[in-house]
């Protein structure tokens, strides 16, 4: 209770402050944007500044939409429809979480998996790093569809293509952060297990799996919100399907620039939902070690 | 002396596989006359028997370690032409290219074993590559994996040659313009930004978790919305890589600028020394390896933006372009040469960044070591 | 007030008036320092010497402002320990040695005389003669990790002692050293504090060390961390390692152990 | 019941409404068949999905489908659905376009994908280059470029993109649009295509002629209530975008391109317009579609004569 | 052949013929220990003293297994150093503390028993008697960074202690400790010594240490590091704290300062 109060107070008035100046920003950018529209399509021939304004703020299909028509289609969407339905956002947003998270947590597995293969195989050390810093200049968009069809040929549909898709975005930051991890032990802890003849196993165990965390979690940080992003590209290609990505595609395609900024926003919110998830789960996996 | 040699499992398995394979090549020569390639399917799993056995008993030295690698390509490469022979291919070539495909792993862990003088990483990369090239080239081939879904190697190699001159447009188009521009001008401000902000506690405690919002915002979602303020040409791609690069750059400086030791920091400050000095000759020397994990991280980041950014509209010119293009054509050979050209691109420049830190943060433990 | 003080030349530099230190914690609060009253004169040689977590360290920190006091009050030279800070007053040397990474041993030397805008010539000039003073010539242009842990904390001093600090504060300096470079050290140390006059804080735990370099040395004890007695050294100012089997120095040795078995009781 | 999975090629709109109505009301478990309908997108390739034998039957565009089987998949078309095409290049007035011949020197938007070689052309007969006489950009899947001014003339359905130009605010007499039809270079639209090899069988050949069957059914009774089809359409998006009143609306002018429907030819794919489309194809400017004439290899009859007898 | 090893119930534990190592360094290798010949027997304490850089802690290492030789011999237990590694024979404590920052102390000093898979419940029993042997009651639920750099060094010796390993390696375990804990536990490790007859090679700067320690003082120097002298001890395996005062304890001290100075020469 004490702690979340001081919290508040801490980042309360600066983020107001911030997000007051971004807020400010944005309407009056929207008026930039929208104008050249608002004048040629909507406002009478006769119009007055004011009128232009208030045009600018509302307008149907905005270049530019303005924070509170976001935040009211994001509500009329969650209040107007049961959350079962295709029309209510927060549908949306649980079939992406949840591909999302299972990617991840498969990105975690593959992740870790390959740094401990790399910190202890000196040939993979030495080859496939390389090799898997190039997998990540492969453009996810342009994989994602033939990965969707050749799982679709092995029978494999609905959530888990998403979440191999997911998976491939989210194991390098992790592999890289866990290579880093598990070398991390200072020599003399290396040495000591070394002394003690002890297994790898039990010194991945005692001594390198601890040692890996304080970089494994930061990278699950990065790896989560790259995870959501790589299941919302899963979702462009299969286009009419539930999810985040579907609604920003279909956005794009009925030309409701309202529809592609509520899933983004809500997309945000779910990214940063899932990093204060890892956030939780760090705080209390290293309760016990100082805060540097 | 511990006598034990690494990859003795290989061996073991490597062996197996070669033996399954000849003794059911044999029998299939016997059973079946009208096969008349005996001679080819045998030459092959008596040359693999001899690499195997060969590389068993040979020590761990240069010129041995080479032979392997030669008796293991040799016999990769009569695996292929054993298998043109057959459609569909018989069951004993697929142990004999298990048995090869454990010899390569065999090979190249004793390639490992040799002093890092010896052989280049460079040299281990690409063998290591080489012989993925080669796994898919053998499956897509005798697995009659259509072209639409996988095309082999070699047919990507062929498009990369006849289509070099408008791949390297491609290039030209998506690398040297938007991501070179979007890429300096992204990582710069956030650079400069993290530096300006550091000093007020309010901002950056106003900042962090707008940045982290916006670091979740999915750049599939803002290079429709930039293609739509900025146009279909390069700046378009450039607006969004600057948008995905500035907030990492901001926040690792941030953290690397935090980074400094406690003890440093206060002999600093002992000495009286005024913000400016303190942060040249203390806090960005110590905030250089984070800011190059920013840039490194951020080099993939802002090819992959552009490439993906590309999707939602662009000239008639652009990796992007041609990936997404091509795929709708069928034409797979250039779309993956398209790839190719576009995570060759990525992994120079992630050497030369890796080049760069390797020069300026020297004093680092982890590199120290290398 | 003890004999010294009553020294008509007598100047304070430091001076401590009912200071505690208090440092928070979720389960129990830690009484670092506990109503401190400290004077230090000027061109003073004062060790501070106690059992581990005592409080030496912090009475250090306190003193060059790098750690707030819970209350009481520090004054040196008159000033706030901030106010003696930006004055460039402190030199320190830190129980575990300080250096930059990225710069050369040589690098880490000039450190505090560039910050001072001093020309390059002669910060040059200056370092290279520290470090020859601490057996380190020909290291100049190594960086810190190609060194032993008792050549870089040399490195440490001679970086504070090319600086001319008003008061010289070393914490454990020595603590990493074999005896027979420490015993040559504190002869330097020594030398230096003599010709030079300069205030030095010094946290040891050796006694015999104290004994050797000090004009004052302050026992202290923990739980809560105080002072338990503060001797005046009989011996003269100039010392030798002759000393070391003097009556007069066995004899203050033995007050400062007993002291110390005093305060742990 | 026989299984039957068919592979859209675009997003779930009334474009395809057919399939979802024969599904929905029924018409193909008449036919003894229970058929899967698989959405498509903007980057799934119809064409890989049968490759990968996800799908039976796909609905394609014939130059898209000319052109897999020049990368090694055989498809052979089985029914035509459109017998029109309704492609067409839409331009603002205000650009000063009123002609073909006005094209030159503007910049357009064209669909790439498999879609762009009607254009091309056209382009071709017109004599504009690309590049010189003519600036292209590749165009997304929506309108906005010509909205924004990014473009004066953008590709369009005209069942879909030319009325989100009007519903965007656009009058229809501030624009001009130039049906691909009209200028002689159109294509064959939505057809249904299987796998040659497929075709050898006689099992699947009965399945097919019955799955066209309940297509034709379900095609034709679209055609008549256009309002019911557009419901069971929009029941079916899952992205919960579409809208009634633009599917009803879209619904109606696919019905302008199905000339066949309720006729005896529903579904009858005209020798001469297939063969048209193939001339079309292989003359369409320097990086032509497909290099050989695939002959009639490419189409048959025999599953639109058995669907007939059902 | 010194006058123990004469001895016929001498049986060798460590024996190092002709030892020689070198670092290769890009200007110019370091020689860090030449031509060491060494042998130590079952039970004996050994302690190598020396200038800062004379190899003490190389030798400990290549004793160790930690550290591969240039040229020459090891055997420890007629096996090789990685053999004896293997065999679990080495208690080795660092010179600085190193404990695993996110396990209880309890758990630091339980950590080398759970890798030989003891029972859970006799484990804990021997850690909390290793750590009240060394003063920690009370401490054991506490993190290491809770407690101070001396603290946690003895917390390190607690675990090598408690896992009762044939040879004992410490590399200046002392280093960090004031002096009346250090002579505390100098008496505690003594009587652990002489109860377990275990064999113990020490590293220290310290000369009363090494006297009141040793039954044996290798004296090295540096630039090569080699062995100037092996002092066998003629005081009695048993020592109590008078002795420190004994004329043979003085004498002995004394030899061994001869030593290291001739050693620098
Ligand atoms: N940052 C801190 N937070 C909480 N307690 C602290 C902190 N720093 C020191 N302490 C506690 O304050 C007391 C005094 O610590 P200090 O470091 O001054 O001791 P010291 O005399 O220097 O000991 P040593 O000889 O081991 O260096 C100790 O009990 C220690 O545990
Ligand atoms: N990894 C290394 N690479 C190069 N030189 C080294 C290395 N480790 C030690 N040395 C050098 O070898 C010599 C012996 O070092 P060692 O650490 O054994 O000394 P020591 O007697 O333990 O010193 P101290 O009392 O300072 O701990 C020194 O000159 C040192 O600089
Ligand atoms: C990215 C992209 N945009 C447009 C089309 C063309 N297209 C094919 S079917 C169809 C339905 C019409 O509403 C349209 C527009 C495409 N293939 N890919
Ligand atoms: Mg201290
Ligand atoms: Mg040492």
């Amino acid at each position: 209770m004490n702690i979340s109060l001081g919290v508040a107070k801490r980042y309360g008035i600066p983020m107001t402050v911030v997000l007051g100046i971004v807020f400010i920003l944005w309407y009056a950018l929207a008026i930039a944007m929208n104008a050249q529209a608002v004048i040629a399509r909507v406002l009478p021939s006769d119009w007055s500044v004011s009128q232009l304004v208030v045009a600018c703020w509302n307008m149907s299909r905005p270049v530019l939409p303005t924070p509170h028509q976001i935040i009211i289609d994001i509500f009329n969407s969650m209040t107007q429809w049961p959350v079962s339905s295709p029309r209510n956002i927060l549908y949306h947003a649980w079939v992406t979480g949840e591909a999302a998270l299972t990617g991840f947590v498969m990105g975690c597995i593959l992740g870790i998996a390959l740094a401990v293969i790399i910190v202890h195989s000196k040939m993979l050390d030495r080859a496939l790093l390389p090799w898997i810093v190039a997998s990540q200049t492969i453009p996810v968009l342009a994989i994602a569809p033939i990965v969707l069809v050749i799982l679709g040929s092995l029978g494999v549909t609905g959530l888990f293509p998403k979440a191999v898709i997911a998976m491939y975005l989210c194991f390098f930051p992790i592999t890289l952060a866990m290579v880093q991890g598990l070398r991390a032990p200072p020599k003399l802890q290396m040495e000591l297990c070394h002394t003690y003849a002890m297994t790898p196993l039990d010194t991945f165990r005692l001594l390198r799996f601890p040692s890996s965390l304080p970089y494994l979690f930061p990278a699950c940080r990065v790896a989560i919100a790259a995870g959501l992003v790589g299941t919302m590209v899963a979702e462009l290609p299969t286009g009419a399907q539930a999810g985040l990505g579907a609604r920003l595609l279909v956005g794009s395609y009925y030309g409701n620039t309202l529809m592609i900024w509520s899933a983004l926003v809500v997309a945000s919110l779910l990214g940063l939902s899932l990093t204060g998830l890892v956030s939780v789960v760090e705080y209390w996996v290293m309760r016990t070690r100082r805060i540097a | 002396m511990n006598n034990y040699k690494p990859g003795t499992l290989f061996i073991v398995l490597s062996f197996i596989f070669t033996l399954l394979g000849l003794t059911q090549s044999v029998v299939l020569n016997l059973t079946d006359l009208s096969i008349h390639s005996d001679h080819n399917t045998l030459l092959l799993g008596g040359f693999l028997l001899a690499t195997v056995v060969y590389s068993c008993v040979s020590p761990i030295h240069f010129k041995h370690v080479l032979v392997t690698q030669l008796g293991t390509f040799i016999s990769a490469y009569l695996l292929i032409h054993t298998g043109a022979l057959f459609s569909p291919v018989p069951a004993f070539f697929w142990f004999y290219v298990l048995a090869v495909v454990l010899l390569a792993n065999l090979s190249l862990k004793y390639l490992a074993e040799l002093p890092d003088r010896q052989i280049p990483q460079l040299v281990m990369t690409a063998l290591f590559g080489f012989w993925c090239l080669y796994v898919w080239q053998l499956s897509v081939t005798f697995l009659h994996v259509p072209q639409v879904l996988l095309p082999t190697p070699t047919a990507i190699a062929g498009a990369l040659a006849t289509h070099s001159a408008m791949l390297w447009g491609d290039f030209v188009q998506t690398v040297v313009k938007a991501v070179v521009a979007g890429y300096l001008l992204g990582n710069g401000l956030g650079i400069v930004t993290g530096i300006l902000i550091e000093r007020s506690p309010f901002l950056q405690r106003g900042f962090l978790p707008l940045a982290n919002l916006t670091s979740t915002i999915p750049l599939v979602g803002i290079a429709p919305i930039a293609v739509m303020w900025f146009g279909f040409d390069w700046p378009s791609k450039a607006a969004v890589i600057v948008l995905v690069t500035y907030f990492p750059a901001l926040v690792s400086t941030l953290a690397g600028l935090h980074s400094t030791n406690k003890l440093e920091g206060e002999l600093m400050y002992s000495y009286g020394a005024n913000y400016w000095v303190t942060l040249k000759m203390l806090r960005l020397p110590a905030a250089m390896p984070f800011i190059f994990n920013a840039l490194k991280v951020n080099s993939a980041l802002a090819l992959i933006t552009a490439i993906v950014a590309e999707y939602f509209g662009s000239p008639t010119v652009g990796l992007g372009f041609r990936i997404s293009v091509e795929a709708a054509r069928m034409h797979m050979p250039i779309v993956w040469s398209a790839i190719v050209v576009a995570s060759v691109a990525g992994s120079l420049i992630y050497a030369v960044l890796v080049y760069l830190e390797r020069r300026v943060t020297f004093w680092h433990p982890a590199i120290r070591k290398a | 007030m003890s004999e010294a003080e009553a020294n008509p030349h007598f100047r304070p530099v430091v001076k401590t008036k009912a200071l505690n230190v208090i440092y928070p914690a979720a389960d129990q609060p830690v009484h670092a320092l506990s109503n401190i009253d400290l004077v230090i004169g000027k061109g003073e040689f004062v060790s501070l010497i106690g059992p581990s977590g005592c409080g030496k360290t912090t009475l250090l920190r306190v003193i060059a402002d790098l750690e707030p006091i819970t209350s009481g009050t520090v004054f040196v030279n008159e000033m706030s320990p901030s106010e003696a800070r930006q004055a460039r007053a402190y030199g320190y040397v830190f129980q575990a040695p300080t250096l930059l990474m990225w710069r050369t041993v040589l690098e880490n030397v000039m450190l505090p005389l560039i910050i001072q805008r001093r020309p390059v010539q002669e910060v040059q000039q200056i370092a290279k003669e520290q470090l020859a003073k601490v057996g380190l010539q020909g290291f100049e242009d190594k960086y810190p990790w190609q060194l032993s842990g008792g050549m870089q904390q040399r490195v440490s001093i001679a970086r504070a002692l090319g600086f001319e600090p008003k008061i010289l504060m070393m914490d454990e300096p020595f603590g990493a050293l074999d005896e027979i470079t420490r015993n040559h050290l504190n002869q330097q140390l020594q030398e230096l504090w003599l010709e030079q006059q300069r205030t030095v804080v010094f946290v040891t735990h050796s006694i015999s060390e104290a004994v050797y370099l000090s004009t004052k040395i302050v026992v202290m004890s923990p739980r809560p961390g105080r002072i338990v007695d503060i001797i005046d050294s009989p011996l003269p100012r100039e010392r030798s390692a002759a000393l070391r089997d003097s009556e007069a120095f066995i004899q203050l040795a033995q007050q400062v152990r007993d002291a110390l078995k005093d305060g742990a009781l | 019941m026989d299984k039957v999975t068919l592979q859209l090629k675009w997003l779930p709109q009334a474009q395809f409404a057919g399939y979802y109505v024969a599904k929905e009301k029924g018409f193909y478990k008449d036919h003894g068949i229970e058929v899967t309908i698989k959405p498509g997108g903007t980057d799934i390739s119809p064409v890989q999905v049968i490759a990968g034998h996800s799908a039976d039957v796909i609905v394609d565009w014939m130059p898209d489908a000319l052109a897999a089987r020049e990368s090694g998949v055989p498809l052979v078309n089985i029914a035509q659905i459109y017998n029109r095409s309704g492609m067409m290049l839409t331009c603002k007035k205000s650009s000063g376009i009123h002609s073909p011949a006005d094209l030159k020197g503007k910049t357009l938007g064209v669909w790439y994908g498999g879609n762009e070689y009607p254009f091309f052309n056209w382009m071709a007969k017109l004599g504009l280059k690309p590049g010189k006489d003519i600036h292209i950009l590749k165009q997304g899947f929506n309108v906005d470029p010509l909205l924004r001014g990014q473009a004066d003339c953008i590709s369009a359905m005209n069942y879909n993109e030319y009325w989100q130009l009007i519903d965007a605010g656009m009058k229809p007499d501030q624009l001009i649009s130039f049906p691909y039809e009209d200028e002689g270079v159109s294509t064959l639209e939505d057809g249904l295509y299987v796998l040659a090899p497929d075709l050898k069988k006689p099992a699947f050949v009965s399945k097919m002629a019955k799955f066209l069957a309940g297509t034709f059914e379900g095609w034709n009774y679209a055609v008549k209530h256009p309002e019911e089809a557009a419901k069971i359409v929009v029941a079916q998006d899952m992205s919960g975008a579409a809208t009634l009143a633009v599917q009803q609306r879209q619904m109606e002018n696919v019905a302008k391109l199905i000339t066949y429907a309720n006729t005896d030819k529903m579904g009858y794919l005209e020798p001469k317009a297939y063969h048209r489309t193939i001339n079309m194809l292989l003359n369409s400017g320097k990086a032509t579609v497909i290099k050989k004439d695939p002959g009639n290899s490419a189409m048959t009859h025999v599953v639109w004569e058995l669907a007939k007898k059902e």
